[in-house]
């Protein structure tokens, strides 16, 4: 049976894509960031998964504002990295996972999730940076990936409960399909920042650290924070954060089963206009 | 009642909501055709004319040829749409983002470096002398 | 304040345009259907809405394979009539009414249903056809139009349950816009029929009327129908059905009100392939 | 356990679920493509170029070639998508439908008017004679 073994937490900036494809992770700027993801790169050669379900949200590379859905699951062999403005990043295509895509979808759908199901669509950098950041440079990726978009650029967005209880019937599906088959789940964006207007450049320290720490303790808790309150405390594009709980509503502890355990946690400013942070965690059944 | 916006309290800052995007649609998929190469080549070949392909209003095409990021987010810009204008220019995010401030590139990047701007005196418009209204010009704001 | 007042239900056969565009409306095959259609049509007259909530499925035009979603509201100003292989229609541009449309999205997504917004994007004979049956040919549509797409054509879809629950968010929205409206939900396409495979041609009489019935006095047990009998019973493209329990759940009585009063009911077989049905419910309330 | 088909017990009839639509993908998006006017006229003046434009299995273009409407939904086509290839050579929906069954389409447009085909008899796999397998030639059902 196929089980979701880990989550895995992570910014996916833009330019920390560029520091691994143009060789700049040991300058003074970016060293300090890339030693902190020394311990989580090591945590994944020695647990690569069979597949990553990777929840993201996609920067007006994939969809335009004809068809904005709220949740995509990506169904097709394969994903094309996007071309964001400045080229396509050198990195291999991504691999992904049809069969247990369909599973997912049969199973989330039945379960009153009302995703879309997309295909061949790009991947930017919101999927590809978390792969570099884990992957560094392979020639091709060492798992394949089912993408999970999230729309947290156009409001109305979904909430964090809900993003929560996406993950918790996400669990429910992958519990149920047949191979043997390790599944990880990663959440990404955030942590704290702001790319636009005259308040641009917001960053949260206190903020972040305790929503690290609420996410370890009581994501339901955590679940039930407004909008608003990312927006002001953590920036404007800081909302991303939500997307992290999607990733931890497929731990099992939140079903009742016991906690998981923190492997490895990084806080770096800056990433560009972005505090950086990473989590990682090991499902405790 | 009509929509809650609870984030309109919040200073310089411009929440993407459906309100935005109405008015934004023309501008932001002007935008967004600026990730494919054969079409930034062409903007880049005859701004005016590629712009004129869109039917955006005036205050819209005005506002992306002064690359006043502010003033195209107030008309229903977003930022990941209209990054690819600067993107297409050859800048980073940074230097997109320090456009929209009070800071050039140089010392956006410095402020990030010393831990990024506070959310101390920054969380609501009675907190900023001119009440955070986004068409203020930045040099005035501290 | 915007209010409900009135739910309609009916099949939207593509022959049904084709007999209205061209003028085939007292023919002999078609004089039955159409003469079942008058009450319905002198009712429409007298209770013409400020909006109408159309739910209905794309038939291959609007969305292909790449981005399927499960619920889909249209947001955008105006809906050009698609061209299915055959042309476009001959009839108005459907308006939309971008206001409430956002309103609605706003609210629905809050209450946990996972909408994928849409603009620009061309409307089929399922919404098409409706209008006609209703309105016959006017030089534009005597209301505004919101195009609520359901996805019953590439499995999964969405339960019953979940389509009338989404009907009763529904009605909780426009239950708090601001404006005077006058509007109604239309749930379309169905009775029983068969396009494809050796079994085409099924039409189920019994099955359509129980469906009538149950669908007046207990819309909650008609949810629990599982897609295989609508399949089985109904006939493959009879799984349309589903749709109306949209348009039902967004009737008071399904909240605690009122029961909704039952203004007309027609049944004729056949049109092209199928049993066409019509229902008109005023609201209760 | 894997994805649960109960309606695979219905004879006659194949459900369009993520399986048929990626053995499907290119088909469909070949027969979606005739919506627009200028693509069927292509379609119309060359029908084996056009076919090859899209990464289409032999068999999948022979069952459009042969407009086996059975065999083109075995593949993974979709009958709203295929009909849209019926919709190309003029035909409406009761001779694409009915080209599926044993029927001519005039004894099909009858037996609609005489009420349809009756559920009875029909509902299981198990009900027909050949076990209700699709590729069995429908001459051969009854
Ligand atoms: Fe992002
Ligand atoms: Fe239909």
């Amino acid at each position: 049976m196929a089980k979701i073994s880990a989550s895995v937490y992570t910014s996916h900036v833009p330019l920390i894509g560029v520091a691994v494809d143009k060789g700049l992770t040991q300058d003074d700027y970016f060293k300090p960031l890339f030693d902190g993801y020394e311990p989580g790169r090591e945590w994944a050669a020695e647990n690569t998964p069979d597949v990553v379900i990777l929840v993201f949200n996609d920067h007006a590379n994939a969809f335009g504002l004809d068809i904005v859905p709220t949740f995509a699951l990506g169904m097709s062999e394969t994903f094309e990295p996007a071309d964001e403005g400045w080229g396509s990043r050198p990195v291999p295509t991504v691999m992904g996972h049809p069969a247990l895509a369909a599973h997912i979808a049969h199973s989330v759908i039945r379960d009153d999730f009302d995703l879309t199901l997309v295909n061949n669509i790009p991947v930017d950098h919101g999927c590809t940076v978390p792969l570099s950041v884990m992957y560094d440079q392979p020639d091709e990726w060492p798992c394949k990936v089912i993408p999970l978009f999230i729309n947290v650029v156009q409001y109305p967005i979904p909430s964090g409960k809900r993003c929560l209880e996406l993950g918790k019937a996400i669990r429910r599906a992958v519990d149920t399909f047949d191979e043997d088959l390790n599944v990880q789940i990663w959440g990404t964006g955030g942590m704290s920042h702001q790319l636009q207007g005259q308040r641009a450049g917001l960053i949260n320290p206190e903020w972040d650290h305790a929503f690290f720490d609420r996410m370890v303790a009581d994501p339901e808790d955590l679940a039930t924070m407004e909008h608003v309150e990312y927006v002001r405390e953590g920036g404007s594009e800081g909302i991303e954060l939500v997307m992290w709980l999607v990733a931890r509503g497929a731990m099992s502890d939140v079903a009742g089963g016991p906690a998981p355990t923190e492997v490895h946690r990084h806080y770096h400013v800056p990433a560009s206009n972005t505090a950086a942070g990473q989590l990682i965690l090991e499902d405790g059944s | 009642m009509g929509l809650d916006k609870p984030y309109l309290d919040i200073p310089g800052t411009t929440i993407f909501d459906t309100d935005q995007a109405a008015m934004g649609y023309h501008l932001n998929m002007f935008a967004m055709s600026l990730k494919d190469e054969e079409n930034r080549e062409k903007f880049k070949a005859d701004e005016n004319a590629y712009l004129d392909q869109w039917p955006m209003t005036e205050d819209q095409k005005q506002a992306v040829r002064d690359r006043d990021f502010n003033r195209i987010l107030a008309l229903g810009g977003n930022i990941y749409y209209c990054a690819k204008i600067g993107a297409t220019d050859g800048l980073n995010y940074v230097q997109i983002v320090s456009s929209m401030t009070e800071n050039n590139a140089d010392d956006h990047r410095q402020m990030m470096i010393d831990g990024g701007r506070s959310p101390e005196g920054n969380r609501y418009l009675h907190e900023w002398k001119d009440g955070g209204d986004p068409t203020t010009k930045k040099e005035s704001r501290s």
